[in-house]
């Protein structure tokens, strides 16, 4: 066994840093929380300059041909910066999938202008009535000559409003079995007939309800075949980034043990020495290896070409029920000063700690809830049996 | 032994329940955001005599205790509690009350000459600090000129600068002023138990009707066994911290043995179940727990807010061991 | 409000109490505990000579109609006082049920001779494969004349060694639903063709399997209708006493509580100024009471008049459920020294926090498993719709 | 980056996973009760040179640790763990070593002239002890004599009093005797944690394998939502116990930079994860978890017990503190 990540990988981490260190910027940062939007055009633009949004690429792309390995800590690093790194995740989900399942089309026309760092995609798959069970889908695709008609309306469109595409999952055939009727579009988000509102959120991310009204568009969007769009969503799905919360643990804990060493109690006692700080401190640092060897440990399964199914699902659910119960726990440490908020003067550890207690709790729903997770670690990892009441 | 509300108390249950639920409407409670104050539900509690009501021995605690539940349920933006402690702590230093002036006091004592994050410090008219041994009234001036940091509960905290503004001594009838302070702390411990218990049962209420609503799969996800399960374990939760409120109210109006345990039992126990029940309710909602305009995210932060603008948990649980256990020996010398 | 207990509550709980302060010496809790069976015959005749296994039994009855207040102190001192009461539980619980769904003839015959404290009994429920699911019951009775002829293996008869009869769950009718053919017998436990295997436990205590292989009970030995079981059972489950660990949850505190007050650190510190140790024994103390209350509130409902179904249900979840959380935490704090068995010289707590470490394991499985009071709390108390995968 | 066993160590795991099958079944476990030794099981591993394999530098602690995970799965009777350190420590020492010998050292340092509680002390002929500063090796005469206190795992636990017996002081080749025990210590650590994730992950299968079979209401209790979840949380952190005990192994092999901490984080988190495993599966066991007849008890009983022999878990979580966040400042008066 060897924990060590090869020269190569450190090496391109080392890069990667310096290049973070730079240009994610306290004004990048500040920008924002306070907008919500977690995803940066500059930056955004700065990285495809430097040909790290299609670091994972082959040459034919343009891309770098990086492993698996060099991903991980690519994206490691960019959490760790605290750099608001949404939109990358998405633009990259998309064009993956369009990789494989795209027409040369699609492939020739629009993974170039993603990598390029010039268009943003967005995703539409949940519905009001369809979360977990997204394949409940209700958004109806009806074929009309060359061209579709699509009405409907999806949650959650998050970067709705600095999108070029979204990636739309439609019913267009309601006769069938539900995961059988389903189709998926990259839809033009400059189509007549898509309105988007805003949705403000706990957290401060600003996300989006999509609406839908007679939007237009030509056959050569459709991703994958007709009532192939379940096909398409497990595609996608491989490509979801789920060990991507280590760097906010990480960022959460060095905040908490940064203002534990500065902060005094009445006594003078700097407040790391009372030992239940300590404790809750040591186990939060803890749960950051585990978190890290999990994600880690899918990467490297990547990179020796097996398929982490379930060793991605584990990393993901430990990641985020770690980081909720270790900013429980940090907040709480830092006593009432910890209430005031980021921006206010005095605050504890700058309030990013409060920040995080509140956004940290997104992180179990979004890219597969805790639940979801757990479903398929029970059965695919375990094999349980089915549960009757899951699905 | 008789667990259940009397009749008065069922019909001060009902009429304030049906004054929150108009006035207090979560609307309100979102619009009376970020500062956490909203005049109208003051005067209305204010116009029920609600705030002196047990300064003056014509109501108990076990009375302001049914309205700091209804205030907890409804997310009240009113420092009830506080005002009710405080115009007894008042009472017992014979200064005069009413029910009008929005009264509060500093948690913990004043250092450097300032009350941090005084609950309804941003709103008060009058706060009550222990500084330097002594208890003394302050009235900081205009609450425009207050700073009121935005914070996680969006509740009206303020620190008070205890040098600014006109103040005077109290004299407390009997007992010291740490002793009446701590008194104090001790009834705003057990009602603010109760106010969180009220909370929690209704953010486990918003949970429970949501996954009778809400189908997945084909079916209502409240009819999944892992999350029936976890409701479960709430709702027993949520019972217990009831029973253990009421008795904390209990002991204090009582004098009973109890009264030095309780109301650190209750704050601790309560604060725990009531934000368990919270943020499994939020997660039970989906994405939708996380919008600005479901419910449930309004309770989500003020069950964590509440218990830490006392202090960190695991700080008053170890305060709680004094009262159980005794203090520290201290003659041994140096520690770890 | 009033937590207070009535004067007549509490002038009965301390005559309880020095009477048990009395007999239940540390011989008895020693034979209990090396023996593991939780019945003591002298305490037990003792105990019904004081006429308190009737006490609360009308008087018609010999008893003392003492009230549901009275019985829950009786209850909660006996379990103080660390008195082996199973036996008492059982015979109270076999005596009530016989009350209500029993004939003339076992109400005059069998009544008298438990509360008189002459007879034992045990409970016949449990099967290889009917567990939770205990409709599940394959022991066969079939009728011969005036007589039932049973056969079947039932699992855990715990004090089946001691006792006169066992109160006995058969299958009647196997071609309907499996509620609707169970058949309820008390069999004499000196019928022919019964045998009694031990079973060791984990925790110390011995239970047993039962086996019946054509067992001839006469039909007055049977208890409610033919195939009306189900109902005679449901009729039982009302009289299990469910918030019972409460005063060894009590017991285990001061256990812990005596050891870190006494014991020092290298340091020469008690082990009590520890605020590690003091947080877990804090934790412990606050969940003692809320465990009390709940178990005194379904006491003070049931003196009320009303059925505290699901409140009852709710003190055995949380007080049983606690109790493994405080024993796993306070054994933890006894270090090392707290691994030392009962017995053992120098044992940290004379072992007994090592004994209730495994004795409580047990207690969130009879009397109703955790998974199942969930349920219940779920369904009956929260009203959500009855889960697809518990029943 | 390889977190696969080499082939060498797939072939060392096959081996002593058949031999624990064959010599260390659940009914030879049973019957070393209480004592917790099975001669003929340390032979076998002595035949294999497992005990001195990693002193000479012919094997790593890696190598170890394989075999250590397969002893923790089959909860074999004999201290491995404990004579694979000690025989390190001793080499440093300049001291000879075999395999025939059992050899353990005192996890803390004698007090009184006694070492208690010392792991596989109740059956080894050599007990390393730090004593005054020192290391000793104290060979306590016939094991019949000395006294194995019946306890919670059925451990071959013993205090060794080490000023009975033979004895002689051990000079480690570089660095003190503190560090050189500190050093064993953490080895310890690393090799028990890989231990308790074998523990943890056998006992995790058993449930696993439970719920499958056993039916209850027409269906196995596996397809419930609240039993499939609760071990999925368990599978996942034994994943995640797995991999940090390996890395622990890694840092103290190649003196990586986290051997400082990680040893100490393995030891924590593997034994909670091993623990709550075998708590969950013995309860998902039902009635049929607490019969002496069913294996599961017996990795119930031996998790809490193993984590146990060293401190109070909350105590090592403290002192991984310190390792990483550095020790307490003393210079600031007195605490609380």
């Amino acid at each position: 066994m060897d924990f060590s990540l090869p020269p190569e990988v450190e090496a391109f981490r080392a890069e990667v840093r310096a290049f973070l260190a730079e240009h994610v910027t306290d004004e990048v940062i500040e920008r924002a929380h306070a907008t919500g939007t977690m995803h940066d055009w500059g930056l955004h633009r700065q990285m495809a300059a430097e040909g790290w949004l299609s670091a994972g690429w082959p040459a034919e792309f343009g891309g770098q041909g990086r492993s698996p390995l060099e991903m991980n800590a690519l994206t490691e690093e960019m959490y760790l910066s605290g750099a608001p790194v949404d939109g990358l995740g998405v633009a990259s989900l998309v064009a993956h999938t369009l990789l494989i399942d795209g027409t040369d089309w699609q492939k020739r026309t629009v993974i170039p202008r993603i990598l390029s760092g010039e268009v943003m995609c967005c995703l539409g798959y949940s519905e009001p009535d369809a979360g977990s069970d997204v394949a409940a889908c209700a958004t109806r695709a009806v074929r009309d000559g060359d061209e579709w008609v699509i009405n409907g309306q999806k949650m959650f469109t998050t970067l709705a409003h600095e999108a070029h595409y979204v990636f739309l999952l439609t019913r267009t055939n309601p006769d069938v079995a539900k995961h059988e009727g389903l189709t998926m579009f990259l839809v033009p988000m400059d189509t007549p007939g898509i309105e988007i509102t805003p949705v403000h959120t706990m957290g401060g991310e600003r996300t989006n309800i999509t609406f839908y009204t007679d939007v237009r568009v030509d056959d050569r969007h459709r991703v994958g075949e007709v009532d192939g769009g379940w096909k398409v969503m497990m595609t996608a799905l491989v490509f979801e980034r789920n060990s991507a919360w280590y760097g906010e643990c990480v960022r959460l804990l060095d905040t908490a043990v940064a203002w534990a060493t500065s902060a005094r109690d009445a006594d003078g006692r700097r407040l790391i020495d009372d030992p239940l700080v300590r404790e809750r401190l040591a186990r939060a640092a803890v749960g950051n290896e585990v978190a890290n060897l999990l994600g880690w440990r899918a990467a490297w399964m990547a990179a020796e070409g097996q398929l982490p199914g379930v060793e991605g699902t584990m990393a993901k659910l430990f990641t985020t029920e770690h980081y909720q119960q270790a900013a429980d726990d940090l907040i709480d440490i830092l006593g009432p000063e910890g209430l005031r908020r980021h921006g206010e003067p005095g605050a504890a550890a700058d309030g990013w700690v409060e920040a995080t207690y509140r956004h940290c709790q997104v992180t179990t729903i979004y890219g597969g809830t805790s639940e979801v997770c757990r479903g398929i670690i029970a059965e695919r990892g375990l094999g349980l049996p089915r549960s009757r009441s899951s699905r | 032994m008789d667990l259940a509300l009397s009749g008065e108390q069922e019909a001060l249950r009902d009429t304030v329940a049906r004054f929150f639920s108009k006035v207090a409407s979560a609307e309100r409670v979102r619009a009376a955001e970020p500062l956490g104050f909203d005049a109208a539900v003051w005067r209305g509690l204010a116009d029920m005599g609600v705030p002196t009501m047990a300064a003056d021995g014509g109501a108990t605690l076990a009375d302001v205790s049914v309205v700091a539940r209804e205030a907890g349920a409804h997310l009240a933006p009113v420092p009830i509690v506080e005002a009710a402690v405080t115009n007894r702590l008042l009472t017992r230093c014979a200064h005069a009350v009413d029910d009008t002036t929005v009264r509060t006091l500093a948690l913990r004592p004043a250092t450097g000459g300032r009350a941090a994050l005084v609950p309804g410090g941003a709103v008060a008219a009058e706060v009550v600090v222990l500084g330097g041994g002594d208890l003394l009234l302050v009235r900081p001036g205009p609450t425009g000129e207050r700073r009121a940091p935005a914070n996680l509960g969006s509740a009206p905290l303020a620190d008070i600068d205890i040098t600014a503004g006109r103040r005077s001594l109290l004299t407390p009838a009997d007992g010291s002023a740490v002793d009446e302070h701590a008194r104090a702390l001790d009834e705003w411990r057990a009602l603010t138990a109760s106010w969180l218990v009220g909370l929690g049962r209704a953010a486990l209420d918003l949970g429970v009707s949501y996954v009778k609503d809400r189908r997945q799969f084909g079916v209502p996800i409240g009819s999944f066994q892992a999350v029936q399960h976890r409701l479960a374990d709430l709702a027993t939760a949520l019972d217990g911290a009831a029973l253990l409120a009421d008795k904390a109210v209990w002991t204090l109006d009582t004098d009973a043995p109890g009264a030095a345990t309780f109301p650190a039992m209750a704050f601790s126990y309560c604060g725990e179940a009531a934000q368990r029940a919270a943020a499994a309710s939020l997660h039970l909602h989906g994405g939708y727990g996380f919008m600005e305009e479901y419910d449930i995210q309004l309770h989500f932060r003020r069950a964590k807010a509440a218990r830490l603008v006392l202090a960190d948990p695991c700080r008053e649980l170890v305060g709680l061991a004094d009262r159980l256990f005794g203090p520290v020996e201290t003659s041994t010398g140096a520690g770890r």
